[in-house]
């Protein structure tokens, strides 16, 4: 018996692949595919206090073994969230991870209040990669302070785990990681999209109504990787990667470079079923190199 | 043609699939497409397409036998056709098979062929699809070419305002490009009758879980307020779609 | 007849295609393939003071859409491109553009001065993504601060306009920009390589003997072209573009956004010829949309 | 096997070609192959290849008559056999089409084949190559496999070390996983013999513009100062390669 279980932030996680935020909805679509309790876990589409509808189509755009995103965190806020979606997600046994995103930190506390009443949710993710209103749009998660400041804010009233998601848009990863932490982030997972644009020749317009879209998929998983190693290598908290994740094969790369779960996204959209087929993958390669658990092979690559 | 299992057993009129054209991810999406026809005893569910950029080109690249990547059936599909009214079946280009699927239904569970009037455009002759399964069926399809080129000279909106300005009572199944169902809606509410739409979209995941594809429609009355104050709700075409109804959609 | 002339910061350049540095050697090998005189201009592989081998193999591997490369600078130093490969550059009509990158702006002064006696260079690109040893080895291009001093000494000494080129792995192009261009910068190029590493699992070891490489092509185009149009539409003197353009169409693309010219590299390695494929593409472009010359296209994009 | 114009007429024996087997960025880069034949009358250029990941699965897949992009002759090629001397050609699985390419060459300009020997060797039968050309050529090769599943037990170096003991002037051409010539040389270093090796690497470009098939070789000794004090010297594989002399590569 191969031991497939993890622990992140105190969180027991049957196995490390969890689906990532935006790319599975609320569950349910999935759910009538197939059994979603043999997820290691999933994280919601981020959730804002008030529900939004996003951006006006077009909302995404093929690349080269990518794809661009202009959602706009289309959701369905706090309290639908709350009274609809998460009594389905509780049937299920998997571990539920609630992302959180604002403009304000003021937000984001209050999601966070929200969410401490409540049963059933695993932990917190905070997308920090939000335009902060307050202090001229930039992303929170751009600089240090900003970002450890909206952690510390939310670390305070919570009652889960609180995971930050980092954006990848940035000088240095490695000091926005340490900033959470110190300021109270429980795990990090990263990476948030790459910022990029498709413009249409013809048309001389682009391609997204909201001009620059967010790129994930295969295209971005070497730069993925590495900054999960930069920062698995520098922070003691529970690392989660992704970003491009299809296979098994894909998944074993981040946690040899140390992350302790992955979470698939795109891959969602290709075959609904590849987070299952990323979970049996792991498997067989945890098998065929004779481990016994796959606690055992993160971190794991060789530095030399 | 696919040997398809349980796509084909459970395929509705108007639902779609989707279908990985590479082995690689390199276009990265699966492709949609509606299905033509299923045939649940045999398994064979068939799509018809045109060669359109790499992953079409792709596909018209497999051999038969070869094994390819589908999803399905996707999609909420068509309503079934009221036999009580006149029924007017309107398809722009590559919207003819999923309205062959519809008529063919619609004959399978008894209704006359006569009640149905198909409409099948194009731009031009050459980019005509083959009508013969329609004549099958016992239809009458009235062909039209924005060019002339062949059958009735016109798009199938101005056949349609044709076809339509006798009739009292009629539902109209339209499917083709986005700019032919915008006219196709304009239409409709001008007569202030009913229809249904089929929408194309990019379609990313194609089962409801990206929003992707989301097309904006009038917000229902009790929404409430957003975070981002729209004066437009999203649906998602491959979930809460293809199919709309007329005067759902708010085009741009 | 089509104009495809363009200038950037005085130089004339007979079309907006250039071969972008550490993709075109210094040129000879190309020349055998083709008259590289049909080149707007060529960008050599960057220089250092003295010679350097680079990083042993694996120096490069390929990834979706993309590849790392981990070359290390490879390259011949001034006094050998003075002496060998710039007389050879010489023969061609072309603009030749240097391209120099140092450790520490000492070794970019000494090279610019060596410049400014030599002929037949049109424009010095400085590279600015090299670690910079004196502050910690942290990108010179990283922050704002270091990049600007290094382009300001550049600049006091270069007898040829100085073209800044950026590092796409920052928080704030836009700043980084700023700062170049108020340091005197003639022109900027972007982008470099994005940092980005890939992991043998059978092995668990890094597969370049560098760990982290750059990732270039098609993969990063989305990101590469974002920026460009960010940059172009800040800045007032003129942008070069590049990242993933393997086409005409990609081409146009950065033209839309702003750049005046194109730097091609990776599609070099796939297709010799793809830097006059692109030419000739743009030409048929600009005839399809009946405009007399290539200035007319640049920043054409719709805002709304 | 290509139609393939000047690269036929030009090819050289040890010279390769890069072929992009894909027509869309998925593998990105063109793939090496070794020129097997070349007719410079009919322009029929002939590479062999062994089914290995992606790119090769995609070549195997294309139908006769496609068009595929093809780039070369590249690469030095091998120095022309000295008839003067003892030739052992040494070929570890896909290092045969080269090594046939030399021989044939040799043999055409007037060598005898029996002063070649031919050691074909590779892990099992099943990856044996096919050596019916070589025996047309008047060769009489010497075939290996690791397991003992064809012709001898025992890998090429194993051949090759009984095939040098009782000579004294002799030069190898070796061509064969990196890992095998790596023991050749060393086996030539030990014996104070010449030869040269046809090394394999990734090649990005193929024409030596981005130094990306570099290896490690032992600096020349009026190099100077480097700015990184590297103990080594690089080469392309792909321009001043692939054929490098013994004793020539610093191996890791
Ligand atoms: C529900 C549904 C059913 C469909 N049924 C059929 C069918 O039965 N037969 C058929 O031939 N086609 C059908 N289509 C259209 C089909 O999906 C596209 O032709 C196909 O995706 C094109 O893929 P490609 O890779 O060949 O072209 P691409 O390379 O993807 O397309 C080239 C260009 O066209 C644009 N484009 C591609 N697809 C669309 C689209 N759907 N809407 C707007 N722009 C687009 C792309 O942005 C791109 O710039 C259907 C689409 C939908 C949404
Ligand atoms: C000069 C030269 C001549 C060659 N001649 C021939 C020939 O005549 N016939 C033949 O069958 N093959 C030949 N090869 C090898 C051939 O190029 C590879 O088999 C081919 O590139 C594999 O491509 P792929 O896409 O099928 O595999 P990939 O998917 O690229 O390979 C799978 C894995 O193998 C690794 N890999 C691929 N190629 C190499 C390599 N060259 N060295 C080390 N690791 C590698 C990759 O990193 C990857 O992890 C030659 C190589 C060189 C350099
Ligand atoms: C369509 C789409 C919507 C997304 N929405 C969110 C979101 O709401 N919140 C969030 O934190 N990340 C969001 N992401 C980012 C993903 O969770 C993930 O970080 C990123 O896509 C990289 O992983 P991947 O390459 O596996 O997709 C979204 C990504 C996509 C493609
Ligand atoms: C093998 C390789 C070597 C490179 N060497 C250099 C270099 O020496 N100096 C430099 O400024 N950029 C260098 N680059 C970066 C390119 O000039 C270019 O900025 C980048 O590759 C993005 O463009 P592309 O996607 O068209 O390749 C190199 C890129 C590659 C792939
Ligand atoms: S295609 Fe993903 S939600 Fe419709
Ligand atoms: S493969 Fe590019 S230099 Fe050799």
């Amino acid at each position: 018996m191969i031991d497939l279980s993890v622990n992140i932030a105190g969180v027991r996680l049957k196995n490390p692949v969890l689906t990532a935020s935006g790319c599975f909805s609320y569950g349910e679509e999935a759910s009538e595919i197939y059994d979603i309790s043999r997820l290691g876990g999933i994280v919601t589409k981020s959730l804002t206090y008030l529900p939004r509808e996003g951006h006006p189509p077009p909302k995404v755009v093929e690349t080269d073994s990518g794809m661009l995103n202009a959602i706009g965190l289309s959701n369905v806020g706090i309290d639908k969230f709350i009274f609809e979606k998460l009594p389905f997600l509780r049937q299920f046994d998997t571990a539920c991870i609630v992302s959180i995103a604002g403009s304000r930190v003021e937000e984001y506390v209050k999601m966070t209040e929200r969410l401490a009443e409540c049963d059933g949710i695993a932990a917190i993710e905070a997308n920090i990669s939000c335009p902060n209103v307050d202090e001229g749009g930039l992303e929170f998660g751009a600089y240090r302070e900003p970002a450890g400041r909206v952690i510390a804010e939310i670390k305070r009233r919570a009652k889960q785990p609180v995971i930050a998601k980092l954006s990848p848009n940035v000088t240095d990863i490695v000091e926005i990681a340490k900033s959470v932490v110190a300021n109270g982030a429980d795990a990090i997972s990263l990476i948030n999209t790459l910022v990029g644009t498709v413009i249409d020749i013809e048309k001389r317009s682009f391609k997204l109504s909201n001009k620059c879209g967010g790129l994930s998929g295969p295209a971005i998983r070497p730069v993925a990787l590495a900054m999960v190693y930069k920062v698995a290598n520098t922070v003691k908290v529970p690392v989660i990667g992704m970003g491009g994740i299809m296979t098994a094969s894909d998944a074993v790369q981040f946690m040899l470079a140390g992350a302790s779960a992955v979470e698939v996204g795109t891959a969602c959209f290709i075959d609904p079923m590849a987070p299952l087929k990323i979970i049996d993958g792991l498997r067989d390669y945890l098998a065929r190199h004779h481990e016994k658990s796959v606690k055992d092979i993160i971190g794991k690559v060789r530095r030399s | 043609m696919f040997d398809a299992g349980d796509i084909a057993t459970a395929a509705k009129p108007g639902q779609f699939i989707q279908v990985k054209t590479s082995d690689d991810c390199f276009p990265l999406w699966p492709r949609p497409f509606s299905i033509h026809d299923a045939d649940p005893v045999t398994a064979h569910l068939t799509i018809m397409f045109r060669i359109y950029g790499s992953g079409t080109a792709q596909m018209a690249a497999r051999r038969p036998g070869e094994l390819m990547h589908l999803f399905g059936p996707l999609g909420n599909g068509f309503p079934a056709v009221d036999g009580n009214l006149d029924v007017i079946l309107a398809a722009g280009g590559i919207g003819l098979p999923p309205l062959y699927f519809l008529a063919k239904d619609a004959v399978e569970k008894g209704l006359s062929p006569h009640k149905m009037t198909f409409i099948a455009g194009a731009k031009s002759k050459l980019e005509l699809l083959n009508e013969a399964r329609l004549f099958e069926l016992g239809l009458r399809p009235v062909i039209c070419t924005d060019d002339g080129t062949a059958g009735r000279r016109g798009t199938v909106v101005d056949v349609l305002e044709q076809e339509l300005a006798p009739r009292q009572k009629v539902t109209v199944y339209a499917c083709g490009p986005n700019a032919m169902l915008r006219e196709v809606d304009l239409l409709l509410a001008r007569g202030n009758l009913s229809g249904f739409l089929s929408l194309e979209a990019l379609m990313p995941c194609g089962y409801g879980i990206c929003s992707g594809c989301a097309v904006r429609v009038h917000p229902p009355a009790d929404r409430g307020p957003t975070d981002d104050r729209c004066d437009y709700h999203l649906k998602r075409v491959c979930i809460e779609g293809p199919v709309f109804s007329a005067g759902e959609v708010m085009w741009d």
